[in-house]
């Protein structure tokens, strides 16, 4: 893998792109059993995090998700921000150091990242939350020995489908109960989206 | 989507730069944020500090005031704002004794909250939260996020903030704000939805003679969907769940808040009103003070709730204590 | 139709007993009128009654109280109450020193109120009157019946009941009530229309991408129709009618008042305060105070209206003095 | 004409199911170049007009003309309860004494009331207004020598409808200015109901 920190940044602006281009899908979700603005506070969370990394200068690829940490924090708000906050965090953490990320590292930071998630939402798997994205997600890296990105694709699309099937006990769709089960989480949509976009950088070199 | 604004994103920030432009020698603005905060400080006092999304007005940079909040950070709509703000707010309102976070209970606040509360402690700050619940269209449940918090919260500032410009010490505002959130208890309903600035479509879908029991205040779904009763009914079914909670009993001396969610004229609210306090009577219960008005709104939702908070002696105190902030 | 009410001809009836039951201790109903007064009475002070239609909550009975008035007569939904009615709100506001009766500038109110002072000085009791005309969207005509009294009755109210609190003479009220008459312009605007309970149907039509500039507080028309503008274009369209008055000149003093029609929340007066605020610091004005909320609304009429007072010392002392009224 | 007490009872009663029937009528027309409330104030005012005349008894129609002047007064509200209390309270003092109201006495009655309506409203004919049914039903009456019902009905439906061609100068319709040309004024029509419906007293006992 060996993501290096243009790798990183990249991400972040790939990811931008994708989420001002599923705005409203993912607004629309977030309407059905949530407030309706998954979309707008990812929109405008990521368009701040790539305007701040493309303006700073990185030795590595955890001081650039630091920065990207402390800009999702501070500016998708809302449920999302503290969670892909945090979760930015470990990633940059776990790989402090290194001039670029190896999939073990990788491996590992997603499975510190995915703790974090549950320790801030106070949530876990089959909540109906990003949280079953991500958990499932990082379950299946932990058995892999290389990147295989058409295969990421399919498990993080996989992992989002089933939220449908899923009751929410957390975040704002809780108040839905069963009215809940049929729709799509917003923040397991955005999960998907975020590792789509690195799992497609990770293609176009050739992985 | 009728709303007098100039670009959705920009609703909060001048929202904000018109507070403190309609009240400038009470409030200022923190620079590069969205956190309106008292002008005055007073050297000791116990800081409160609340916010959340925006979309609530008055709350919460109208109960910014001397007796009230020291600072309030307002998020984008409907979206809790994000730590750094809080923790300007809380920097902001800190003269020593310490800072109390009155958070409502969404998943959202409570983690930004949480976060800045973090960050507080890692600066020296001393920092109390409470967490407020009153509205009992939700289940109460730990295992799920837990009943929402709504129009009681302002009776959390009002007590939090009246006993704090007493010089009283952190942990006794802590502890009035608690007993607030233990017997405070609210229920909401709505005629019509809101609309997000920057979503731009209709929270969710009414039928022309249709109201929804229990509904939050962003447009989160209630108990029931039921044909539009008489206010008489509607003021019925507000008490009704409040009472059977058990909080309030024949003798209590208590406070009414009957709250507009935004488009409901004051001439219903206090129809409204008129039937509540009719209840209350035959419930044997004494009604030392009622507010009716937009305490706690959800943008141009049409609806109302109904917040019950039981008094005892040291919050009739409090609660009759001045208040200058312009939204109380 | 979607209202909290019970059946539309008792909607007055039940509004006024909904305002007695929520502040019992400070007024009290007349029996068998819709006419709120002070409980306490100060001898010898001037009495200051105003009213009319209802629907404009908290006009006018949510104004009643210290500093401010001592009868509200509520009439029927935009129908100005009878003689009879006013006639016993002057009674209960007279404690010996004469009565000043503040009336909006429209044919019903201005002949009701004027056969009542007429009844109450045949019965030995000292009347004076204003006539609030601030809409500077009509054109100021003898010819017709001129211009419309909006929201700057509400500082009429204001001045006059905190005068009349020092124990000044009817002579000298009357004077400062008519000075704020001279020096207050408003100018409103509509985006949606309202319904009256017993009428059922909207008060007129605007398209979804159209607003009416000029709008009065019944559905009465405007100037021009036209496509919705962003809050600082109205803003500016509001104010622009009220500097060509030539009442307020540079380094005049003003108060200000940005006031929402009844479904406008909050948020949106405070982003057109925001622009007013810029446009009169511009012009050199001095903002030495400013209001921003539901003053005198329209039912569910969303909109808002402008309002700006020429303060000179006695007035701003005025304006500044304590007020114990729920709505102001 | 010689109306007796009884009938005089008979004509607020009559005008009073009138006005119950017209209610929507009269309050669309006062709704397109007003507020949208003068059928509700009508039907309110005769409403009780009608039963604090039907509870009472009266020796003279100039007596139970007070009583219905003094609630209309209160009971109608908004412009028109001043004025059409104004004109009872004229046609009460103006047949004072008398035991049954005679033509010559309906007419001078008439021409007072007329005249108090001006001075109340500060309002002329051809401000658009009831007083342009009033007053042309008026100057007709003063040249008639009996009562003609069907002639009257003619007069009053021809008055109300010139209102039609008239620009308003008072009241709420004032501020419509030239818009308010082609729209009926709503009280011109409630006062060809209230002498329409006096007219068909005077037929029904063959005048
Ligand atoms: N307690 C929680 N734990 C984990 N994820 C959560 C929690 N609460 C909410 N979420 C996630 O956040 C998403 C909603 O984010 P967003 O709409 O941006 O914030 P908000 O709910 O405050 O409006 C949900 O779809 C869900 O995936
Ligand atoms: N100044 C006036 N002089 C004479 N008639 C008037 C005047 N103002 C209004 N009217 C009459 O009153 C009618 C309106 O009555 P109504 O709707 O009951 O009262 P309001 O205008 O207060 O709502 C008008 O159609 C007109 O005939
Ligand atoms: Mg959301
Ligand atoms: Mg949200
Ligand atoms: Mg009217
Ligand atoms: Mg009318």
């Amino acid at each position: 893998m060996n993501l290096t920190t243009q790798e990183t940044i990249q991400w972040i602006e790939r990811a931008n792109s994708v989420f001002q281009e599923k705005k409203d899908e993912l607004t629309e979700l977030d309407q059905v059993i949530g407030d309706g603005d998954h979309g707008i506070n990812m929109a405008r969370g990521f368009q701040a995090a790539a305007e701040k990394l493309q303006a700073g200068s990185y030795a590595t690829p955890s001081d650039a998700l630091k920065d990207a940490a402390m800009t999702l924090l501070s500016k998708i708000g809302g449920a999302s921000g503290p969670l892909y906050g945090s979760a930015f965090l470990k990633l940059s953490s776990s790989t402090k150091g290194a001039e670029t990320i190896s999939f073990d590292q990788f491996k590992e930071a997603m499975s510190e990242a995915t703790d974090s998630l549950k320790m801030r939402g106070k949530a876990e798997e089959s909540d109906k939350t990003m949280i079953d994205v991500w958990g499932p997600f990082t379950a299946y890296l932990q058995v892999q020995s290389d990147v295989q990105p058409d295969e990421w694709i399919e498990k993080l699309a996989d992992a989002k489908e089933k939220t449908k099937d899923m009751q929410a006990n957390k975040g704002r769709a809780a108040y839905y109960k069963e009215k809940s089960v049929g729709h799509m989480d917003a923040g397991a949509a955005s999960t998907y989206y975020l590792f789509a976009a690195l799992a497609e950088i990770l293609k176009e070199r050739g992985e | 989507m009728k709303k007098l604004i100039n670009h959705p994103s920009d609703v909060v920030l001048e929202m904000v730069q018109g507070i403190v432009a309609a009240y400038p020698n009470e409030v200022e603005l923190l620079p590069d944020t969205t956190v309106i905060v008292r002008k005055q400080k007073t050297n000791g006092k116990v800081g409160i500090v609340s916010g959340g999304g925006s979309g609530h007005e008055p709350a919460h940079a109208g109960y910014v005031g001397k007796g009230m909040l020291d600072a309030a950070v307002a998020g984008e709509a409907f979206t809790s704002p994000g730590p750094d703000q809080v923790l300007e707010a809380i920097k902001a309102a800190d003269s020593g004794a310490g800072v109390l976070l009155v958070i409502k209970n969404y998943s959202g606040d409570v983690m930004n909250f949480e976060m800045a509360a973090e960050l507080a402690e890692a600066e020296g700050i001393t920092v109390e939260k409470v967490i407020v619940n009153d509205d009992v269209a939700v289940e109460d449940s730990t295992y799920t996020t837990g009943r929402r918090g709504i129009a009681g919260t302002i009776f959390v500032h009002k007590i939090a903030g009246a006993l704090a410009e007493t010089g009283a010490s952190l942990q006794e505002v802590h502890a009035a704000a608690e007993k607030v959130v233990q017997q405070v208890r609210s229920m909401g309903m709505a005629l019509s939805p809101c609309i997000v600035p920057g979503n731009g479509k209709p929270s969710f879908v009414l039928g022309d003679n249709e109201m929804e029991m229990g509904m939050g205040i962003h447009g989160e779904p209630g108990l029931e969907r039921e044909e539009l009763k008489s206010a008489d009914e509607v003021a019925e079914k507000l008490l009704q769940p409040i009472l059977e909670e058990g909080v309030f009993k024949t003798g209590d001396h208590v406070a009414v808040m009957v709250n507009g969610l935004g488009a409901t004229p004051l001439m219903e609210l206090y129809i409204v009103n008129r039937k509540i306090q009719e209840l209350l009577k035959e419930k044997g219960l004494h009604m030392t003070k009622t507010y009716v008005g937009n305490y706690m709104t959800a943008f141009e939702m049409a609806g109302c709730s109904l917040t019950l908070l039981r008094l005892d002696d040291q919050l009739y105190e409090l609660l009759q204590a001045p208040c200058d902030a312009p939204g109380f």
